[in-house]
């Protein structure tokens, strides 16, 4: 979708300030998100395209307001009263009015080996790639309402694929319910100017990582 | 969410509780992550990947050829790490990571993304105009030097190799890892050379 | 500019609520804001386009949560700013701290007859008109710091040239204080599908007007 | 602006006042510019407009034509209305018109803009969902009519003639004119059938 979460390209933001290396949280609360969100996802109610499509259709005003552990628990609260696992009743009042339902809960014993494990998003794919890399390919356009990775700015553009990096769960479906439906996965490279126009730095490029159905020939 | 206008502090609290009371969430489970991140895993590791892959060539050619299973030779891997890819920078290229849809970084081995990284101002602009958000940051590179931004669109984690300074022939790896800062593993930042503050 | 203010086809800002014809303000500063805007920009220091380039660089998260009386009265403070009219100092204090400089102000009388001539934005062209109805254009891939009137959602998009309107003063150079540079301008037709995809409405089409610096044939 | 955080109310009255004590802005002029679009200038002028065009077919011809002149022989004019372009809805084509980058909108004919035309909800969804912003405002349309949406990014300004409802024969200019709502002639609404609520 083209949520405010799309932020490439635009502009109005002011510069970017920097941090020293250990600032990792601002607040107590931070932390807290941090690890409720986490614990939350171990249960295995959502997936992280989901999660990603939840926090880009919070209120363009609201995403651009909130800071970034902000987002998140905005978007853990969602999850949580899409999936029946939580009501806005129990938010409101900040208690839960009834003991929860069966689930599979993130043990402090398991956090080590869950964390190392990750969770792998390659597939074993049946067909073989329809591009190479050298090929030149061009982003579709397209303006799903539902959740996409293609992001704005990178759509109807003219690039070279420079890597193919095998069969991943495709986001657009499985953000919806609609299961993994894996595609072949290209790095797709663009020149500045191909992207921004004659202005652009034409020293710099610009890659992104699309599916194939993301791209024609 | 607590009542409209309640504060984020005040909102984190009641969910955290919430899912505690509902036995979704163990909370010996929350502190072993915080702990994790805070303690464990964050840019240190990184810097021995680099550090490694500036002096054992073997190693370097194995990191850029597949990172995950080099990385992994070090004892890092795991959750926002599954696919890793590493890009080294070269007097001809400099490489800049980042996520203009959400905040995707490679946790194992720089840990948590800093809050510039996940901000509006970094995600809107290094794709249009890397060089302004180096100059930003503090980072001015010759105009030969080719740029290539790394938009982690998908599952991939990119991290960048940054150049090994001068005058660190007579390091040794654990010396070397000391030069190699967050934001040289993004691409935002340069090694440090030795004897620079940190 | 890419700012917060080129708002076509961004999602998630929910159902448009639509407002009994009668009510044209919901507070006395409304009211306010609207005169003074008006009376001061009758003083003529600043253009209909520079004023546009600055609600346009409003920080987006301020834009989004403004509602529109509150982004011109930012805007006007920062024009006033700008033109050394009035200091950020007396904006915070609220009051004046010295008398004006000599201006041309809208006097009551003046009120009508300013309202009813409006301010004509074309001009003679020395050159004949580049396109002309029925040509197949292309909007240029631009992405300006500065102020253009080329929406995002249009630019890199084949369409129809289906009137040309005339020679007008361009706004992205006059916004800027470097003249009216006119243009001719065009109104270009986009079908659907060409700017938003497969999945877009057939039947449904959108016009922009467009300076001829925006097209290539 | 008088104190970060401070209201927009407080920061509007302090503006005014600021202008006022340096002799840039005539206290009487405001009063005159806010009473001309609260008394004088509104949809009122469009839907003579409109009412004129459906009963007299010169007329009709010179506002597709020429929309600026026609509209000048009615007396409106002016300030957002400098150039207007009349485009006129058919059972075959519907047209809407929005301002996605900020707020242009006929003053002369029109008034000042309601604040859903304003709004971001209208402005980023009508270019790309016009079926559906049509739906939320309660107006829906044939599969086969056509819809143009307009979207002012000059300085032309665009009138929807809407088309003349049923059962109107035998009603005088007045009264149609009556029939012809502001939304209509923003084409995010029709004109009224004789009898139905305004």
């Amino acid at each position: 979708m083209n949520g405010a979460a799309d932020l490439g390209g635009m502009m109005g933001f002011g510069p970017v300030v920097p941090e020293p290396e250990g600032e990792l949280f601002h607040a107590e609360w931070e932390r807290r998100v941090l690890a409720v969100t986490l614990a939350a996802g171990a249960m295995g109610r959502w997936t992280i395209d989901e999660s990603r499509h939840v926090r880009e259709s919070i209120p363009p005003a609201e995403y651009l307001t909130s800071s970034y552990y902000a987002i998140w628990l905005r978007g853990l609260e969602d999850l949580l009263v899409a999936h029946g696992l939580v009501s806005r009743d129990e938010l409101a009042a900040g208690r839960a009015a009834g003991p929860g339902e069966p689930a599979k809960v993130l043990h402090a014993g398991d956090v080590a080996p869950a964390l190392a494990a990750g969770t792998p998003y390659t597939r074993e794919m049946a067909t073989s790639a329809r591009f190479a890399a050298g090929d030149r390919v061009r982003t579709r356009t397209m303006h799903p309402r539902g959740h996409t990775r293609l992001p704005r700015y990178a759509r109807g553009h003219t690039g070279t694929v420079v890597a193919v990096r095998g069969g991943y769960v495709l986001p657009d479906r499985n953000a919806h319910g609609a299961g993994e439906q894996p595609e072949w996965l290209y790095t797709v490279r663009f020149d500045a100017r191909e992207l921004w126009g004659d202005d652009a730095d034409p020293t710099s490029t610009v890659d992104i990582d699309a599916w194939e159905s993301y791209l024609e020939p | 969410m607590a009542g409209s206008g309640t504060s984020v502090e005040a909102r984190a609290a009641a969910l955290e509780e919430i899912l505690v009371e509902k036995g979704y969430v163990d909370p010996a489970a929350l502190d072993a992550i915080i702990a994790t991140y805070e303690h464990d895993v964050g840019p240190r590791n990184g810097a021995r990947v680099v550090a490694r892959a500036w002096t054992d060539p073997g190693y370097r050619q194995r990191l850029l050829t597949d990172a995950t299973p080099a990385i992994a030779e070090l004892g890092f891997g795991g959750r926002q790490g599954e696919h890793m890819v590493a890009v080294e920078n070269t007097p001809d290229e400099h490489h800049v990571v980042v996520c203009t849809l959400c905040s995707c970084y490679p946790w194992p081995v720089l840990g948590l993304p800093p809050t510039w990284y996940k901000s509006a101002a970094y995600r809107s602009r290094v794709v249009i105009d890397p060089r302004g958000v180096l100059a930003d940051l503090g980072v001015t590179l010759p105009a030969s030097t080719r740029i290539a931004v790394h938009d982690s669109t998908a599952e991939v984690r990119y991290l960048v190799v940054p150049m090994r300074p001068p005058g660190t022939d007579d390091l040794d790896e654990d010396a070397l890892a000391e030069l190699v800062t967050r934001d040289s593993m993004i691409g935002t930042g340069l090694a440090r050379v030795p004897g620079e503050a940190s």
